[in-house]
């Protein structure tokens, strides 16, 4: 799943990275295909080479040998809002067929079930960026039909409206890189299965998803992690933060 | 004339029960000291306003200080809940909830930084957010006819904000991540400049570019190093991870972090006490180890 | 991979007939260098832009560059008047005039960096300059319900940011006074970085908090040392003040304002064949003395 | 004048400084009964100290062992419109009896007799500082019925409109310092002249102004220099710059 999204990137890509796996992910493509990658992070770390997989998006290790270091106010205005992003990745708690991402609140807001963290930046982060990036592990729970609330706007929302008619400047999801496969959004933004993991049916993805998978033409195999990759991935994350 | 007056103090004087208290700092420079003295001066309603609450509001929620939380991510990064303020959200329904973005709530320090009553963004569209905060509102563009999100400008009564060095005046100077830092402090009302080092005013002059926080509006500066442990200041020393992995396990069981408040908070009088208890061997591994920067030329 | 042209192929490829330039540099920083080569290259219909149009853009309306001036204050400052400006104005009519003061103008470059199409201010009440500059308009706070004036958005085609240092992909770093070079680098489509010291990543990287202009948005980096003078570069040499003083004499005389050009512009390649011309004892005199200040620990 | 502008200043104020007399004034106070004015220019440089004194607003000895360099846009959104400044100092061309300025145009705008720079920040200046101190010299040309063209409004508009009623937060002007005298503004932010220069009669001072004078009940004679503060502005001054 990190490798699949690390080969999502492209050498001098300008990415925002989020913690956890895209984290990874974003240092594993440094690492290895993109060394030009530009990682820009919501804390203010712009072109940022950390020495150490950063604990937090706000890792000292950002700071230290970065190109720049800027206010928050900067990230959010003049990178993010003024269309420099490229690449941006998100996961959540529940995502819907349009890309829609929950990380605020299972269950109703006012009363809820499990109170998650909220945006933080990933509201502006599914505004803004050219290319989105959703990783997210499958299961009927976080697979839904509509999400308990909508943290981070996809392709479509609850009424029909699309990025356009919503005033979304950014380009949406791209790819949804699951643990058992990849889907694309197509026209209408709907996803569409086009990757199966080695040795996973469409099957076993229906049965982790709370809609009715669509599935492309043609079903490619999602790409593997060789063990020079993976020793890679390793390296980079000693001390199992992520892995 | 010097305003360096010990944390009790600055505490006592400024902060009242009810107030808005914003303790800034974005993984960087959060002041845990300012947040303990809250809890030990007992503080009570206090709105509590961060873009990130982090370990020191789930201790100040724990604590039974806030009544309020106005904030845009409410977790223990990289590691998992702050289960102080969710026990309070799911289970006691004791704190009101006051959502934004980051980059929303940080337009709303923007706005009150500028003295103006709103700030324009292009934000929130297909989200739910608008539906549970009537704050989030929306202007027309003059020019284009588009229909762009505002927020309303924020002045907290108090701000708290941690830096690297200060003079006795609160001439603040910080490097690193800034967080909002500057955005809160001038948006707010009354301003505690709490410093790792205090320098005189001639070391602020040598490098005036680095000054993030002009003196003149500055109520009480606090000398305080170490003030951020659990969090870090870049040269200084370093985020203490182990300690937030730690927090998952305490703030989960309610009797362990009361133990732990107790211990702590309470149990200690005041920083020094705080960092005696932390012990040297801990403050040694944490110590930054030193990359100067070489200094630039402001001749003429 | 390098970015680094001479100011001769920077103008020339980024630099088109009819285009909008804006030349940076409030007092400090600004690139006489481009102006020149902008002049020599007998750019033409060009909308100039700048808070403050200054000697340089008197020598362009003189050369007859520009069709369109987008400003907030036409003098030389602490001397007088821009008399090319002037007599464009007073007695040819032939320079389009969109007017601002330094607020409003600023605001336009903050909308531009800021991806908003336009941005809100308290300013114009009682003036006559909405009368005389349709794009000042207003909104209603959806909050107090108070009318806010607004300026639209501005995107320049192409920026020249002059800056103390640079690397071969623009990460650019400035220090003195910023004026508006962050906001108008993010504002235009096309960005000229102007260096007087091409130094290695390494340099950027180890202060990384005094970085303005990050390399990605960089089209093109021009290695010009005194490329400011007469304006001045802090650390570098001081504001040529004398020449600022005798500029009222050359440009009240349109004659005596055309031999200039003809020998400090087109009479001379470069930069380098100005500097030649300016003589060695002139620079000496201007060169700054040391005052460096010490640096920062970024350690963790 | 400038010696009477000085005087407005107080200790621990935070000025906002203007080139030419302000400056002078400015620089002057801080010499002697003000020590801990905080100097501000709209370039950028907070508590600026200057070693010598400055031709220009952006002169580098602004810069060096100021308190603080900050952006322009700093300056006007979180130190002016934040209305933190307390004192601005503002001069013109034209000024009219309710303290209106133009410092942009003689005759038409689109087709102008004499063209003057225009704002600058004296618009936002008029706009924001808590007190405003004008000072000029005067003359028919410049003490005028009606403005030209208004670049910084004073307490009531052409249409009559107070400050209140246009929207604007600062306090409008609360001393005209001149030449000849000096004027404050009543509750209706007209001009009443309060001070005298000495030897100079209320006759001299309306035959040089374009409005009918108003005189207090009691006018006071405008404080002279004394032999220790001319030495101090020739100190301040020696290349005679403004004096």
């Amino acid at each position: 799943m990190v490798y699949r999204a690390a080969r999502e990137l492209r050498d001098g890509d300008v990415v925002f990275v989020g913690i956890g796996l895209p984290n990874l992910a974003c240092n594993l493509a440094r690492a290895t295909h993109a060394p030009s990658l530009c990682l820009i992070y919501e804390s203010g770390a712009v072109g940022a080479v950390p020495q150490r997989l950063p604990v937090s998006i706000g890792d000292p290790a950002l700071v230290t040998d970065s190109l720049a270091v800027v206010s928050q106010a900067d990230i959010f205005q003049c990178y993010l809002q003024r269309g420099l992003i490229g690449v941006g990745f998100l996961g959540g708690a529940q995502v819907d067929r349009f890309g829609n991402l929950n990380t605020t609140v299972v269950g109703d807001w006012a009363a809820p079930k499990i109170r998650l963290p909220g945006s933080g930046g990933a509201c502006e982060i599914a505004v803004h960026a050219q290319r989105l990036l959703l990783i997210m592990r499958m299961s009927k729970r976080a697979f839904v039909e509509t999400c308990d609330f909508v943290t981070s706007p996809g392709h479509r929302a609850a009424n029909g409206k699309t990025r356009r008619e919503l005033g979304l400047p950014g380009g949406g999801p791209t790819r949804l890189i699951t643990d058992l496969g990849v889907f694309d959004f197509d026209a209408t933004g709907e996803a569409v299965l086009t990757e199966l993991a080695q040795g996973v049916t469409v099957e076993q993805v229906q049965a982790a998803c709370g809609w009715t998978v669509r599935c492309a033409a043609q079903l490619e195999p999602m790409p593997t992690v060789d063990e020079a990759v993976a020793a890679r991935l390793r390296a980079l994350d000693p001390q199992r933060l992520y892995l | 004339m010097s305003k360096v007056v010990s944390m009790r103090e600055a505490i006592a004087e400024l902060v009242h029960d009810g107030d808005s208290v914003c303790l800034d700092g974005f993984t960087h420079l959060i002041c845990f000291a300012a947040g303990h003295e809250l809890i030990r001066q007992k503080k009570r309603r206090l709105t509590a306003i961060r873009l990130t609450p982090d370990l020191v509001f789930d201790q100040l929620i724990a604590a039974g200080c806030v009544e309020r939380l106005v904030f845009s991510w409410g977790g223990n990064p990289g590691v998992g809940s702050l289960h102080a303020f969710r026990r309070a959200v799911e289970r006691d329904r004791s704190l009101t909830l006051e959502e934004y973005s980051h980059f929303g709530l940080l337009a709303r320090f923007l706005a009150g930084s500028s003295g103006l009553p709103f700030w324009p963004l292009k934000n929130f569209g297909g989200t739910s957010l608008p539906e549970v905060n009537p704050a989030l509102r929306s202007v027309v563009c003059p020019y284009t006819g588009e229909a762009l999100a505002t927020v309303p400008a924020i002045n907290p009564d108090v701000a708290i904000v941690h830096c690297q060095r200060a003079d006795e005046e609160g001439n603040a100077q910080a490097w690193g991540l800034y967080g909002a830092q500057k955005e809160v402090a001038f948006a707010s009302k009354r301003v505690v400049v709490v410093t790792e080092e205090l320098v005189s005013t001639d070391v602020i002059r040598a490098d005036p570019n680095r000054t993030l926080v002009p003196g003149f509006i500055v109520s009480r500066v606090v000398h305080e190093p170490w003030g951020c442990h659990p969090s870090y200041v870049q040269g200084h020393y370093d985020r203490d991870n182990d300690f937030y992995v730690a927090w998952e396990d305490v703030s989960r069981d309610e009797a362990r972090l009361a133990r732990w408040l107790d211990e702590w908070v309470y149990g200690v009088p005041d920083r020094a006490g705080y960092l005696q208890k932390l012990g040297a061997a801990r403050q040694a591994q944490l110590t930054a180890k030193p990359r100067r920067s070489a200094g630039v030329d402001y001749g003429f």
